[in-house]
């Protein structure tokens, strides 16, 4: 088994009022131990979904529809429900978006990291417990008292590192990170971002950042994964992204970053993203693409895999 | 806390519902604000003599004897039961009885010290054993009214040895353990019952007046409430056995009690209208200094428009208690209504007459008119005519009432408020629904509430139950003749008959019904209630009233 | 400082309550005592100069001779040491000693059906909201909020009628059973609490859907916040995620709540004591009503209201500890 | 619209019955004659039939009309008292909230210190105190509103407060709307569910109020008012006497009132409720 | 095209919750002059003052101590017409996209009632073709846009809107308080570019706030550094951001994540955020900052380094032949 995740044909939609939003279709993801993705995409692009699903966690109106999350063998989607409870934490952890509210505000962050621990392992004497608490902080450079604190009298950026320390508190084989940072000064973004990194790289663990700040991929990530309306449009390593993308959304992305170099220049992408609930027919980005061919109005573009699961989805590359 | 009383099985225990609402540990007659002898402080207390209604015999007590000893009843000798003894041991005396007339003559915060200030001049101990009263005029109704135990009049004699020591005889509660003549020690009292235990050392049994009672222990269980609320509740607890006795109800309710426990009896067993009649006859009063209502023909008019033969119907399932008399057809009363004079009157004045469009006349001759509410109306304004009652026991007749007088066009309506006695008391208002507690052998008393001595200004208090305010010199004349006569004489016959004239003519109130005692009695564990069938002693069944006392001492048991 | 900023605010309310009380009454021509007298004077032998001859006496004995702003001053003064004066209906019992003697019942009562409402109520409401409850629940809870406009007599006679009389395995009414002599044995507490049940069942109700309302709108928000689903990704189990990160957080506003509610719950009490017969501080209440016993009207108003005042107080005192996001604000 | 009332189900039914019951109370007071809902109009304790539709009672009024006024003057109390201590509640709420400062201190001040008293038992002082022949179905709702208006002072106080902080509030006032229009145009639209929450919340109490003071008999009693006639049925031990419909039907009308009222404060919840909104 | 000055003048901030005071913003001098119409950048991180010194300016909050003067009247005195003008003249964009939309009214609201105040005089078709205009200005589609609730539109749309309401109202001054800060990184560049050519085209002075050094590194021309209410260094916006003085900007230069493989962060040991400042004397950095010394114990000036360079510190002696005026070096 090389692969450590393996994510085949992942599809979710959400049934509403206005009719059925396909978030995710036919989404495929490999990642090998100890590799950082990043997820990048525009809002609503179903970067969260994605990551919610891999936890099993979509919520109705969510469903999700087909397809496989396979970690170290196992398909997530296919467990009982109080076999995923085991895994949620253990195997596969999430650090959602907005960190800012996720502690209980009226539990000590002792307390909430202890409930972690022993809906996993209920047996465990409080002192084993406290010790991996203790470790967790550390390595999240939080000094220990922080345990004996309430969320609100703790700062942003040090809510969202206990997070982190919750989310790695049981060595997960997978770290999900919903947009860590978004809420977050720069120098705060920074220093939460290099914790994740460091802790990553200590346990070992594969790390998927999800968010739509170029820079931070750039700074940080191995593999970035673009997301355009549900789908997953090019995966590549960082290097090739911002030198060569491939798929034209991509290439209109990453010139549309602001650097040193191009100051006063803007290059937006023009259009707007379509609706899930009315996608154009054939390749979702056609409509906004400089590169449009005539097939793209029909034919939905099938996956280019390079070497090392990189893949494009569109028909300016030959479909493998 | 703390008691430790024996257990009394329940064969032997009488249960009795009621709603207890004096302060608790208040037994002491003299008590003024808390004291009543209905919540079975008549088990304590006891009179010189009592009153059986139904033999309409005087049942001699405390007293063996009590005579006027002059012939124009201004002296009368009382002579004590040799054996009348308190229950800590100490003998009944003259000094006792000297002791409760001076107090009531001194003491203004005692019910009968306005007669006795009115009647007495002085009071003698000729002996131990032997009073004599003197009085300042004619008192020939001074026995009947004050010094006999009936109903809820008269009063009991209280242990000078007791309340002598005591400073200030209206706050001093009394509690469990005073001394007292009757049959029942206070043991138990707090927000839920009272219990009495049976003394076995009474003295009325050793002087042969009365064989040793079978009733060991009486509860009085307090079923909360206002008099006559919440009765469904209470009857459903009948109907369990839970009561034995319990206050009156509604005809419907002791119907459907009788359906449902084959064991429970009424005054008239199981027969409509399963009570005895009380001396309570209920009037529409009417305050007669009161703008329009000092008119007499709108007080006719209002009378006019009374069906009731309807309210017969329609509330007492056909019982036939509606009146036109302001007294209880009691033996000696029902001789004076059915005498010829009487009989001649009501042919002609038609107390009972229900005629709207006689009343529309008189209206009309009254200077109203007619509005576009076919409402009666004069200078703007109608008739304002909120009937003030009590709900406990008037919920049912007075929304009838109020509807017979709003279809003849009088605007009525209901007061059931807390301050509903209030405002008739103090002249505030044109109509109270209230009973006239007065006579019971002669109609003296009930006459006599109209005499103008009580026509109180609007504003201040009426006295108690004179919220006529009527005033007539020519009524008055009749009355003090009537004074100093017994109710047998033929003159006395003869003034009443024309004072009950000048009340019917003038429609000083309007007599609207009997009143009804249906009290339950359970048979399941106490028989011997008194009926019609089983008069007993001759009073009636009301555990409550002062005579209760020889209701539940003559119970026997139904094992 | 906290505390003593809250005990003089407890003062003001009792304050505002007294001087209500006081001056109402005191706007109509009504003389409590003269009424209390004239009612009495209904079973007696009293004539009219007498009756008010003793009026003037009693009145003097009460006070109520004195200038009006003295008198003001010697009521508050005796409401601040919970001292509400005489019963006029039940003189010389005070009013303090009528509260005293009916406090058991009402406590056992009230006490315990708030409680159990509040518990019952918020669980239901917090259960209705979950979204992983059956669906039942759901039902459940929207009967109880239907059952808040059943009128608590109606549900009193019901119970009575069907329970205790029809199916005879309840006691009908009363505090205990006829002829029982009060003692603090095991026996005798039992048959108390029997006799408790169906009154406590038709208060419960009364109360049940305005917790059910407000926990249920607690719910919804709660259960959305990001807290409760990282919870959800900490792999809690739902039982733990409900009773710690859910219900906990939803239930602390509803506290505030609930000393309110033990002054509200009187109401439906004086209904619901007056029907069982239970001798109750409600049931001392409508029969003070129904007798113009005024000083005893008053006295459990302002009884009631530093309950509640000091009730709120000590939950405004005790909320830090149960919300650490307070605790900061405060010092 | 159609597809929001198919998701806020208790908005729907609480709508739906309020409608059928002013339907019901519309026609009834079209085609009953008044006078039947009063004593003596027709043959007293008849069960309900077809010429009675809700029965007749103990004292000969005919249910069916007694519950159409009933339910008309029931309305009428709680809708007055309702109305009023709304409006007090929006107009202090309001004053207090934007205008802050002294007012706001002194407002808030005597909300919460009129809060711990409890309102029925000052509404039966009042009520004792003032006189009888007063006492109609207005000055019922007059005294039932006195004491009532601190909640939803304090309730439209704090929404107030929190809405002021918004942001579209500073835009506004960048707009060049001045205070008035701001209160009014911007903030108090936003309000609406909350002031129908609160209005709801005191029509409830208006109208337990109104049965509680004819409980202890302090109500216009003539009146076939819901609370009194189930309290006259009690009075007359209607159970106990087997006449079950006569306190059962204005039951159940106080039920339906009170309940759709209650789901209707059930649906507005979920509509002020933003995380259920946003999900539209 | 007339212009219009704002200046602030000893302009600070104290909150007080409870017992605790907040020092929101130091007191702080400068204006805006009218020409040329600049773009002026405000940063720091979060809680540095940023938003409370942009609502002093726009006159929504009472500063504790000096003035805010338009054209040289105190604005909290300002009569009925000038007010008006200085309404219509000084305006803002907010941060959350959201929070400036009133839920209850569609999305036309947020347009129309600065048109319909400050343009009383319109026709509602005169009022529309305004609104059209300015979103198309935008790059909005008007028929997609007017007669929606603002929970219809997206995050980026409904943040344009907000950029399309400046752009209608045409203020001499607009206060831009962290216009993009929600939306992702390819609207940010339409909203930017709208913003910018607002200057170009109307010009509009621009107060841009963020603490997104990238974004200001591309639109303003000078920039102001705040730091728990006080400023660390001001200038030129090339000349901050390519060799800044202060630690502290020092510091948030370097934590920029460009977006740039070629510039990646350095492994500089960065003081660590979560240390709570002490309140009183002294620089607000001190507990910060790598380079402190003694003298750093007591409060640093703003004083010029380098011609329109700024910076407090008191590691850099000043240059006493510059321009100590902030203003001027902007
Ligand atoms: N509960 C839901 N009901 C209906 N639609 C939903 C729900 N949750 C998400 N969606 C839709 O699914 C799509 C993907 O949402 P998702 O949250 O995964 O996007 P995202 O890429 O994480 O965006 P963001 O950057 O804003 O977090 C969006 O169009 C969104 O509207
Ligand atoms: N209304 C207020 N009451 C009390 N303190 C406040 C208030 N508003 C802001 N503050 C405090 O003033 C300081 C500056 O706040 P401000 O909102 O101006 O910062 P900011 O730079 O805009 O931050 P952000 O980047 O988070 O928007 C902060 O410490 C904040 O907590
Ligand atoms: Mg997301
Ligand atoms: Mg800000």
């Amino acid at each position: 088994m090389e692969h450590l995740l393996d994510i085949t044909g992942l599809t979710v939609s959400y049934y509403t009022d206005i009719g059925r939003a396909i978030a995710l279709n036919q989404v495929d993801l490999r990642l090998k131990q100890g590799e950082k993705l990043g997820l990048v995409g525009e809002s609503g692009s179903g970067k969260s979904t994605m990551g919610l699903a891999m936890m099993r966690m979509i919520k109705p109106p969510g469903k999700v529809e087909g397809g496989s999350v396979v970690i170290g063998g196992v398909d997530m989607l296919q467990l009982s429900d109080k076999e995923m409870l085991k895994r949620r934490l253990s195997t596969i952890s999430y650090i959602p978006q907005g960190a800012m509210n996720s502690l209980n505000p009226v539990l000590k962050i002792k307390r909430q990291m202890i409930d972690a621990y022993r809906a996993h392992y209920p047996d465990h004497k409080l002192d084993q417990i406290m010790d991996l608490a203790h470790e967790a902080m550390r390595s999240v450079e939080l000094p220990e008292h922080v345990l004996e604190m309430h969320p609100h009298e703790l700062s942003g950026g040090m809510k969202q590192r206990v997070c982190i320390a919750i989310g790695i508190l049981l060595r997960p084989q997978i770290i999900i990170a919903d947009e860590p940072t978004s809420a977050l000064d720069v120098v705060t973004q920074r220093q939460v971002i290099e914790t994740l990194n460091r802790v990553q790289q200590k346990i070992g663990s594969a790390l998927i950042l999800i968010g739509h700040d170029m820079g931070l991929m750039a700074q940080s990530m191995d593999k970035v994964a673009v997301m355009y309306a549900g789908e997953i449009v090019e995966i590549n390593d960082v290097q090739t992204v911002f030198t060569s993308p491939k798929h034209p959304y991509t290439q209109a992305l990453i010139s549309s970053l602001p650097r040193l170099q191009n100051r006063g220049e803007f290059r937006g992408i023009p259009g707007m993203a379509p609706s899930l609930y009315r996608l154009p027919s054939g390749c979702r980005f056609h409509p906004r693409c400089n590169q449009q061919q005539p097939q793209c109005q029909t034919t939905s573009p099938r996956k280019s895999v390079f070497e090392d699961e990189k893949y494009v989805t569109c028909h300016l590359y030959e479909a493998t | 806390g703390g008691h430790s009383l024996a257990k009394v099985p329940r064969e032997q225990t009488l249960v009795l519902g009621w709603s207890i609402t004096s302060p608790i540990g208040v037994t002491n007659p003299f008590a003024s604000t808390g004291y009543t002898h209905q919540e079975a402080n008549n088990l304590m207390w006891e009179g010189l003599s009592y009153f059986g209604i139904f033999n309409d015999e005087e049942i001699p007590w405390l007293a063996d004897s009590m005579e006027y000893t002059k012939s124009d009843y201004t002296q009368l000798t009382i002579k004590l039961n040799a054996m009348a003894q308190w229950s800590d041991g100490t003998p009944v005396t003259s000094k006792d009885v000297v002791f409760t007339f001076e107090s009531q003559k001194n003491n203004n915060k005692l019910p009968y010290h306005a007669n006795f200030k009115q009647f007495v001049d002085k009071v003698t101990a000729v002996d131990d054993k032997t009073v004599v009263v003197d009085f300042k005029m004619p008192a020939p109704r001074f026995k009947f009214q004050v010094l006999t135990l009936k109903f809820d009049t008269g009063i009991p004699i209280v242990p000078a040895h007791v309340l002598s020591k005591v400073d200030n005889v209206n706050e001093y509660e009394g509690g469990n353990d005073m001394p007292h003549s009757g049959p029942y020690n206070l043991v138990l009292w707090d927000a839920n019952q009272k219990i009495y235990d049976l003394n076995t050392d009474w003295w009325a049994v050793k002087a042969g007046r009365i064989s040793m009672p079978e009733v060991k222990r009486v509860v009085m269980f307090n079923i909360g409430g206002q008099v006559g609320q919440g009765m469904d509740v209470v009857a459903q607890r009948v109907v369990n056995n839970e009561f034995d006795a319990t206050l009156d109800m509604r005809s419907s309710v002791i119907g459907n009690i009788l359906r449902q426990n084959s064991k429970v009896t009424t005054h008239s067993a199981d027969k409509p209208p399963y009570g005895y009649l009380d001396w309570w006859p209920n009037s529409l009063w009417v305050n007669t200094q009161l703008e329009p209502y000092s008119d007499a023909r709108v007080r006719r008019a209002m009378s006019l428009l009374i069906n009731r033969e309807l309210i017969n119907e329609i509330i007492y399932e056909g019982a036939g208690i509606a009146t036109i008399y302001p007294f209880p057809l009691y033996p000696g009363l029902e001789k004076f209504a059915n005498s010829a004079a009487v009989k001649k009157l009501e042919a002609e004045l038609q107390p009972g007459l229900y005629d709207p469009d006689k009343s529309a006349e008189l209206m009309k001759a009254a200077g109203f008119t007619m509005n576009g509410d076919d409402l009666w109306e004069k200078d703007g304004k109608t008739v304002g005519a909120v009937i003030n009652g009590f709900e406990g026991i008037h919920s049912d007749i007075v929304p009838v009432l109020v509807e017979m007088l709003r279809n003849g066009g009088i605007d009525a309506d209901i007061n059931f408020g807390t301050d509903a006695y209030q405002n008739m008391a103090d002249g505030k208002a044109g109509l109270y629904m209230f009973g006239h507690g007065a006579s019971l052998k002669d109609p003296y008393t009930a006459l006599e509430l109209f005499h103008s001595r009580y026509s109180a200004a609007l504003g201040t208090t009426a006295g108690s139950n004179r919220f006529s305010r009527y005033s007539n010199p020519e009524y008055d004349k009749l009355l003090d003749e009537m004074a100093p006569l017994g109710g047998d004489d033929p003159r006395f016959q003869e003034l009443a008959a024309q004072a009950l004239g000048i009340y019917w003519r003038d429609q000083i109130d309007i007599p609207v019904i009997q009143w009804l005692h249906r009290i339950p009695y359970n048979q399941t564990y106490w028989t011997n209630w008194p009926t019609i069938a089983n008069p007993s002693l001759g009073m009636n069944g009301a555990f409550w009233a002062h005579t209760g006392m020889l209701v539940v001492s003559t119970l026997k048991s139904a094992k | 400082m906290f505390v003593i900023k809250r005990l003089l605010f407890v003062l003001l309310v009792v304050w505002s309550a007294s001087t209500i009380t006081f001056f109402i009454p005191r706007i109509s021509d009504i003389n409590p005592i003269r009424e209390r007298f004239a009612e009495l004077a209904r079973l007696g032998g009293f004539s009219a100069g007498e009756l008010e001859k003793i009026v003037e006496s009693y009145s003097k004995a009460f006070g109520l001779d004195k200038p009006l702003m003295q008198q003001y001053f010697d009521y508050i003064g005796g409401v601040m040491t919970l001292d509400f004066g005489v019963s006029l209906n039940k003189f010389p019992k005070t009013v303090l000693m009528l509260i005293a003697e009916s406090l058991p019942w009402t406590i056992g009562l009230i006490l315990v059906t708030t409680i159990l409402s509040f518990v019952i109520g918020n669980l239901v409401g917090a259960l209705a909201a979950w979204p992983l409850s059956p669906k039942w629940v759901r039902g459940v809870s929207t009967s109880f909020i239907l059952f808040q406009g059943v009128p608590p007599v109606l549900l009193a006679i019901l119970l009575i009628f069907f329970v205790a009389f029809k199916l005879n395995i309840l006691p009908i009414a009363g505090a205990y059973s006829i002829g029982t002599v009060p003692d603090f044995t095991f026996e005798f507490l039992l048959d108390v609490a029997r006799h408790q049940i169906l009154p406590g069942i038709a208060l419960i109700f009364g109360s049940l859907g305005t917790w059910v309302l407000s926990m249920r709108g607690m719910g919804i928000t709660i259960q959305g916040e990001d807290y409760v689903i990282f919870a959800e990704h900490k792999g809690l189990s739902s039982y733990t995620i409900f009773k710690d990160y859910y219900l906990r957080n939803a239930l602390l506003p509803q506290v505030t709540a609930l000393a309110l509610a033990l002054g509200n719950v009187i109401t439906s009490a004086i209904v619901v004591e007056t029907i069982f017969g239970l001798p109750g501080l409600g049931f001392v209440l409508i029969t003070a009503i129904r007798s113009n016993d005024f000083l005893v009207i008053y006295g459990i108003v302002l009884f009631i209201t530093i309950a509640v005042a000091v009730l709120m107080a000590l939950v405004e005192l005790l909320y830090p500890l149960l919300d650490p996001r307070v605790r900061q604000g405060q010092e | 619209m159609i597809n929001y009332f198919k998701r806020n189900i208790s908005l729907t039914i609480g709508l739906g019955l309020l409608i059928f019951l002013i339907l019901f109370t519309l026609h009834g007071l079209l085609t009953v004659e008044f006078k039947q809902a009063y004593p003596l109009a027709v043959r007293p304790k008849q069960p309900p039939s077809l010429k009675y539709l809700f029965g007749t009672d103990f004292f000969g009024r005919d249910l069916y009309t007694a519950m159409v006024v009933g339910v008309w003057q029931t309305a009428i109390i709680g809708l007055l008292a309702g109305a009023a201590g709304t409006i007090i509640g929006i107009v202090l709420g309001f004053i207090s909230a934007y205008f802050s400062g002294l007012v706001d201190v002194v407002i808030k001040f005597i909300c919460q210190i009129l809060t711990p008293i409890p309102a029925f038992l000052i509404q039966v002082v009042i009520a004792s105190s003032i006189d009888k022949r007063d006492v109609t179905i207005i000055t019922m709702a007059v005294v039932v509103f006195l004491l009532s208006w601190m909640a939803p002072t304090l309730v439209i106080r704090s929404q107030v407060l929190s809405m002021r902080e918004r942001q579209f509030v500073a835009v506004a006032k960048l707009s060049g709307m001045n205070s008035l229009e701001i209160i009014f145009k911007e903030i108090f639209p936003n309000l609406l569910p909350f002031i129908a929450a609160a209005f709801v919340a005191q029509v409830f109490q208006a109208v337990f109020a109104s049965f509680y003071l004819a409980v202890i008999g302090l109500g216009p009693l003539r009146e076939p008012l819901l609370g009194n006639t189930i309290w006259a049925a009690q009075s007359q031990s209607a159970f106990f006497n087997g006449w079950w419909w006569w306190p059962v039907g204005p039951s159940v009308a106080m039920i339906l009132i009170l309940g759709s009222l209650a789901l209707i404060n059930m649906g507005l919840d979920e509509m002020a409720n933003p995380r259920i909104r946003n999900k539209e | 095209m007339s212009t219009a000055t704002l200046e602030l003048k000893n302009v600070s901030k104290l909150y007080r919750v409870g017992k605790k005071e907040v020092h929101a913003l130091n007191p702080i001098s400068f204006d805006l002059l009218g020409d040329p119409a600049r773009i002026i950048t405000v940063a720091g991180e979060s809680g540095s003052g940023k938003t409370t010194l942009a609502s002093i300016m726009l006159g929504l909050l009472e500063p504790t101590t000096g003035q805010v003067l338009y054209e040289g009247k105190d604005v909290s005195t300002l009569s009925g017409s000038q007010y008006r003008d200085f309404r219509k003249n000084v305006q803002a964009v907010f941060q959350d996209p959201f929070a400036v939309f009133n839920p209850f009214y569609q999305v036309d609201h947020l347009l129309e009632v600065p048109i319909r105040k400050f343009n009383p005089g319109l026709s509602k078709a005169a009022r529309r073709k305004a609104m059209e205009e300015a979103l198309e200005a935008v790059g909005l589609q008007p028929s997609e846009i007017l007669g929606r609730y603002p929970h219809q539109l997206s995050g980026g749309q409904r943040q344009r809107i907000n950029v399309a309401r400046a752009i209608v109202i045409k203020p001499k001054i607009l206060v831009a308080d962290e216009p993009v800060s929600m939306v992702d990184a390819s609207l940010r560049a339409n909203i930017l570019e709208a913003l910018v050519s607002l200057r170009e085209n109307h010009k509009v002075n621009i107060l841009y706030i963020t603490h997104d050094l990238t974004t200001a590194y591309h639109v303003s021309d000078s920039i102001i550094v705040l730091y728990r209410g006080s400023v660390m260094e001001a200038g030129d916006i090339t000349k901050v951001v390519e060799s800044p003085q202060h630690p502290y900007t020092q510091l948030l230069i370097n934590s920029i994540p460009w977006p740039d493989l070629e510039r990646k962060w350095d492994n500089q040991q960065y003081a660590n955020p979560d240390i709570q400042e002490i309140s009183g004397e002294g620089c607000k950095f001190y507990s910060r900052c790598p380079n402190r010394k003694p003298e750093c114990q007591q409060t640093p000036n703003l004083v010029p380094l380098f011609p329109k360079h700024l910076a407090s510190c008191r590691l850099h002696p000043p240059k006493a032949d510059l321009d100590a005026h902030l203003t001027n070096n902007l």
